[in-house]
């Protein structure tokens, strides 16, 4: 693949989206594995609105999202400008794009995980606390192991839709080259105008070779969890 | 240190309703399939939450549903081995064993003596799902004992053991009862295992306690107290209600009761002589029930097996023909 | 009789109540097909059951006609706009867009809301009108590139962006943004509505929404949406 | 909810989307527990490619993966122009949308059925085996039982991803009222003018009604399924 | 109807290369754990295809690798019933034990009686998660029972049941032996039940038959072959190489094999009387080697255990006493 077969500034939307579907993954996993936890084993009044919550970004058409989220999160939105003096700002960042993948793949996330957990033995987990091991402890070192391979899908799942992720990141954060303007973006922006097709392709090529990567590595890290576990 | 259990908990038809105590040493938990054990033994572990009761472990409540009392299990330091192994499948061998450790406090056995003693060397590497169902068995005891519980839950650990491993396993839990002095529940379907084992065997039965030491196995026999008299050449010389009995050890016995199966009792009309190793009783027949004869010797009852053939009419002197040493039971 | 319009998604308030007036008419069916203009030119192309096009961009209209679905005749310049600086602060003071206009300034480190400058038609027509009059550079790196007119709206109504470049009729409709200044119309091309009846399409209705659309009634309706009327 | 609270097309669209959802999940079902099963437990060349395809439509941009269904499946398209002859229709019908929700839901259908199928025990499975269950009866009276839960979460899943699909159906199938006009896209038109939003709002809340409802109803039937097996 | 293994499979460390027949009647796999007996039950079932070997039973091959056939397990009809009891959780416990018939074909008994041998009439409509460990380990011996099968597997099946569900179940098996003739791979660690079912013991120690057919259990004794002599009033007399051997039966016994444990036999110096129900058996001391007394008797060798005390010198001649009838062996 030569250099020049996408220009800077699509290798720079190419960068980006890797850098924003990264840490929108790495950032939202542990609150996706607690999220995940509560549905799936505890009980609490309100857990079917958490459960809601979570599914919201799937429901809505991505644009809501994306306006909802400068609602909340813009420099004026009503948890934006709580955030912007400790320095937290996410309008027209990256930061912005990563919150906006996080939240549309939160779902998928979720749900991966949420399946892994329904699946633990809860007879193992019992073990674990006879013989001394807390609940933190018990779910650290029994349930979390155990449900590695479904986190592992659900990580995949939400990077591949964050990779993807077009409507609610334009709407929240715009599209600005080398600093919100993602693969999707990129990709949009280039079937907006006659004639640019082949271009899109070029980049469409470009999102498949990566999260055909992304997917190829979660599956053989199922694998080698799921050897450990199997001999 | 001692057990006290007491607890009443419904499972759909099931009603269990038992109380007991147990001494330091081993309880045995003996009873048909369905009666209830693992459930009290879930209690007594923290598992399962009983609708009423109260759990005490030498003087700490693990429970007591009137004053809202329910440790979590981790607090309860119960070392479980499950009917089911549940070994950890993520964990290798080793990993397994040692799970305990890391939250375990107290004295406890060594890793590498639990692994001598259930021989387990050769597996420490693997993963419990490429052990045979012995060994994972084996591995799931080793990982109990090694987490240093204060209390020893066994739900038939020894069921997936072959008899060579058993009788290898059975002195050192004796050892382990004698030394440590940590109760230990025991569930077990064997009478062989119970009567070397235990200190207490309560018997359940639909969810109640049928009785609590009493005869230690379903096999008929007897239990005799007895006094030690003599120790000479390894042999004990006792004193039992049905009259003098020898018995050979390896050191002076300190506990006083002797069990005499009714298969070791042969009965003879005449005293027999030149008969190796057998100690000879007189007797009077007293009656034949069930199979069973019942036999006046001294102030004591011995049972033994019905021969075939016709037999002598009660009231008739014979003589008890004992053709293995009793048991001895722990006091 | 059916007839069916594939128009730009920012005429729908007008075309609403045109509709109505014709249906209420004639007796006819008038069924509103709303989307950005690439979408339907896209759909038309493919086969789309349209019977006129009504788009946004002369740009999407040509290519219609360069695949030979336009009868031939029947398109026409339907209507103009303008292009404006909004602010969402109330009490901006109006400005003269020139030359001398010192939008950095204006902007104070804050972004400038567009439309896409390379693919919507919005954009295009801000990106040139800023460049011919020399101000591009100046703002080129400030620009927050959404994807369609009304989401530049939204960064500024919002307060996410100071400024936006957005159409007149956009921006009247919009309470909360307020109007600084009418960018010169010979700053950037025309801003042309054109309309087309498409091949296959030419039953009477179809003919009678075509006419009933530049017909005094519509055109008035048109010009209460802030509309101008093509020349 | 008074009938005049949401207009008659609006109530149409509602119709409309619960229609497509629910079509869309019933007939990828089967689709998406063959794949899950194949794999899950099958091994055979392609594995990867197929597992590959099945996630595509979550990394392309919805528009990119509905241009390529317009490509396909449109009256033109390479596989269109073979099933118009037998009557079969997907451009522009709400068959269309049907198929472009279910092709983008397809991935989160098929990723929760399959984490359900790995959790499986095969032990159980090869017990059905020595009792005499050929393959196809143990996946009907052992297997598929036993991830009811994971194909229940599989299609609530994918029902809420129809619900939300907008990119994708509107670039296949466009947006006609009472034809294709779904939820997200009669959202998205009343988005597009000024002054609708509180209308968007309305149809917001719907579509979170009835997802909420479709919610509720898989955790209701998830829980029973569990006591099933529970107790 | 019989079977015959040969095969040989890897797994890790652990070989497998074992070649037996299985006659009709049980087949009893005896071994430590970890010997390879669920592995070899697991592949006749068809869970695991060896490396390499060849499975028949009554000349329809299940397995042969060099020819390439692999018969899967639904086409086996090997009934196996597991070491775990792997229930199917979804369905209830009447649905569990009729699993097999949706796909069964042939003769067997029917889910009344099945239900009424294994006690399971007040659990047919739970669900496997409410059955305690023995309850469960039973369903599974019914559903695998009920499955008509051709070829009975059985991992240890009684090892959660109590004695006297397995007194009662005992000779349920034993009818199911004689009167269906199919071949039963029976693995278990007690010797008695292996006593008492099994028609060939195949011992297998590290992956190898260390012996078969030889004594049945680890416990010492000898078998004898016998030949009727005479059948009345319920007493049988048989002609034994050790000399003639009197024993109660219900009908004139068919099989011809005794089984004498040392544990049963008593050395005499003078021919006792009057001992009720016993055998006396003329023998000399020949040896005394690991615990026990080697006796000549006529052309055979009994066992005895080494009596404690002083021991009389080999060649004096003794009087075997059997303290319980011998056990009748099948053919
Ligand atoms: N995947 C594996 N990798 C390595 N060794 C294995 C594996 N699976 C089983 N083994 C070994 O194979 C041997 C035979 O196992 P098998 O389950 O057949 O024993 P078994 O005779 O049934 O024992 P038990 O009475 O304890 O059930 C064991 O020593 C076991 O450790
Ligand atoms: N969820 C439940 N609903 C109804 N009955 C139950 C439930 N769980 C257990 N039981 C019943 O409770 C009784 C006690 O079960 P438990 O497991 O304590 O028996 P056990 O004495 O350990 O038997 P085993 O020796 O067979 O393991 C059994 O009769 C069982 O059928
Ligand atoms: O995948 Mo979308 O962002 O719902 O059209
Ligand atoms: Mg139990
Ligand atoms: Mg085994």
């Amino acid at each position: 693949m030569p250099p020049d077969w996408l220009s800077p500034e699509e290798w720079q939307a190419v960068a980006l989206s890797l850098k924003v579907s990264g840490w929108a993954v790495l950032c939202s996993l542990p609150l996706g594995v607690l999220t995940a936890h509560a549905l799936a084993r505890w009980r609490f009044p309100g857990r079917q609105a958490l459960n809601m919550l979570v599914h919201l970004p799937l429901i809505l058409p991505p644009v809501v999202t994306g306006y909802l989220l400068l609602l909340a999160f813009g420099r004026q939105g009503a948890i934006g400008q709580w955030l912007e003096p400790l320095g937290v700002v996410f309008a027209f960042r990256w930061t912005g794009a990563a919150l906006a993948a996080a939240v549309m793949a939160f779902p998928l996330m979720v749900r991966a995980i949420r399946l892994s957990i329904e699946a633990v033995d809860p007879r193992l987990e019992q073990a674990a606390a006879t013989l001394g091991a807390s609940r933190p402890w018990v779910f650290l070192t029994v349930t979390l192991p155990l449900i590695l391979p479904g986190v592992l899908a659900g990580s995949v799942l939400a990077f591949a839709k964050a990779m993807g992720e077009f409507g609610a990141t334009i709407t929240f954060v715009s599209n600005i080259p080398g600093q919100t303007q993602t693969l999707p973006s990129a990709i949009y922006t280039r079937l907006q105008v006659p004639g640019a097709e082949a271009q899109a392709g070029r980049l469409v090529l470009v999102a498949i070779g990566v999260s055909m990567a992304a997917l190829l590595l979660s599956e053989w890290l199922a694998r080698a969890a799921a050897r450990r576990v199997g001999a | 240190m001692s057990l006290s259990v007491s607890i009443a908990h419904s499972l759909g038809a099931f009603r269990l309703d038992v109380a007991f105590q147990a001494p330091p040493g081993v309880t045995a938990l003996f009873g048909p399939s369905g009666a209830g054990k693992t459930t009290v033994v879930n209690a007594v572990a923290g598992l399962l939450t009983p609708d009423a009761g109260r759990i005490e472990v030498d003087g700490t409540i693990l429970l007591d549903r009137r004053a809202g009392i329910d440790l979590p299990p981790h607090r309860r330091r119960a070392g479980y081995v499950f009917q089911d192994a549940r070994l950890f499948p993520h964990l290798s061998v080793r990993q397994n064993l040692l799970y305990g450790r890391w939250f375990g406090r107290g004295d406890g056995p060594g890793l590498a003596e639990i692994v001598d003693l259930l021989g387990l060397g050769a597996l420490l590497s693997r993963r419990p799902a490429a052990l045979s169902g012995g060994e994972a068995q084996r591995v799931a005891l080793g990982r109990a004992l090694l987490s240093r519980p204060r209390l020893l839950l066994m739900d038939e650990p020894m069921a997936a053991l072959d008899r060579a491993r058993r009788s290898e396993i059975l002195p050192w839990f004796e050892r382990l009862r004698d030394v440590t002095r940590i109760p230990i529940l025991y569930v077990s379907h064997s009478a062989e295992e119970v009567a070397r084992l235990a200190t207490t065997v309560v018997h359940l039965d639909r969810g109640r306690v049928a009785a609590q030491n009493l005869p230690l196995d379903k096999a008929p026999g007897v239990t005799l107290r007895a006094t030690l008299r003599d120790y000479r050449a390894n042999v004990a010389h006792l004193d039992t209600p049905a009259g003098p009995i020898s018995i050979s050890a390896h050191a002076p016995p300190l506990a006083l009761r002797l069990r005499i199966d009714a298969a070791t009792v042969l009965v003879a009309l005449s005293p027999p002589e030149g008969l190796l190793g057998t100690t000879v009783i007189p007797a009077v027949i007293e009656d034949v029930r069930n199979d069973l004869l019942h036999l006046r010797a001294g102030q004591a009852l011995l049972l033994a097996r019905r021969p075939p053939g016709p037999l002598p009419a009660t009231g008739t002197a014979v003589h008890a023909v004992l053709t293995a040493p009793p048991r001895i039971l722990p006091e | 009789d059916e007839v069916t319009v594939f128009a730009a998604a920012a005429m729908k308030t007008a075309l609403d109540r045109i509709a109505a007036d014709f249906e209420a008419e004639t007796g006819h069916d008038v069924t509103l097909v709303l989307a950005g203009s690439n979408l339907l030119a896209r759909q038309i192309i493919q086969g789309a059951p349209a019977d006129i096009f009504l788009s946004a961009s002369a740009e999407w209209m040509d290519v219609v006609e360069a695949e030979g679905m336009i009868v031939p005749g029947t398109r026409a310049d339907l209507l103009g706009n303008a292009l404006v600086l909004v602010s969402g602060n109330p009490d901006s003071q109006p400005v003269r867009i020139g030359p001398r206009l010192d939008l950095p300034q204006l902007l104070d480190g804050g972004r400038l809301a567009m439309a896409l400058v390379d693919s919507v038609p919005a954009g295009q027509y801000g990106k040139a009108a800023l460049t011919s009059l020399g101000l591009w550079d100046g703002v080129a790196d400030h620009v927050a590139q959404a994807d369609n007119v009304r989401a530049a709206l939204a960064l500024v109504s919002t307060g996410e962006a100071p400024l936006g470049v957005v159409y007149a009729t956009d921006a009247a409709a919009d309470p909360g943004v307020s109007v600084m200044g009418t960018f010169p119309a010979d700053s950037h091309p025309a801003i042309t509505y054109p309309v087309a009846l498409l091949t296959g399409s030419d039953d009477p209705a179809d003919r009678a929404f075509l006419d009933a659309l530049s017909a005094p009634a519509a055109q008035q309706v048109f010009r209460d949406q802030g509309f101008t009327l093509a020349p």
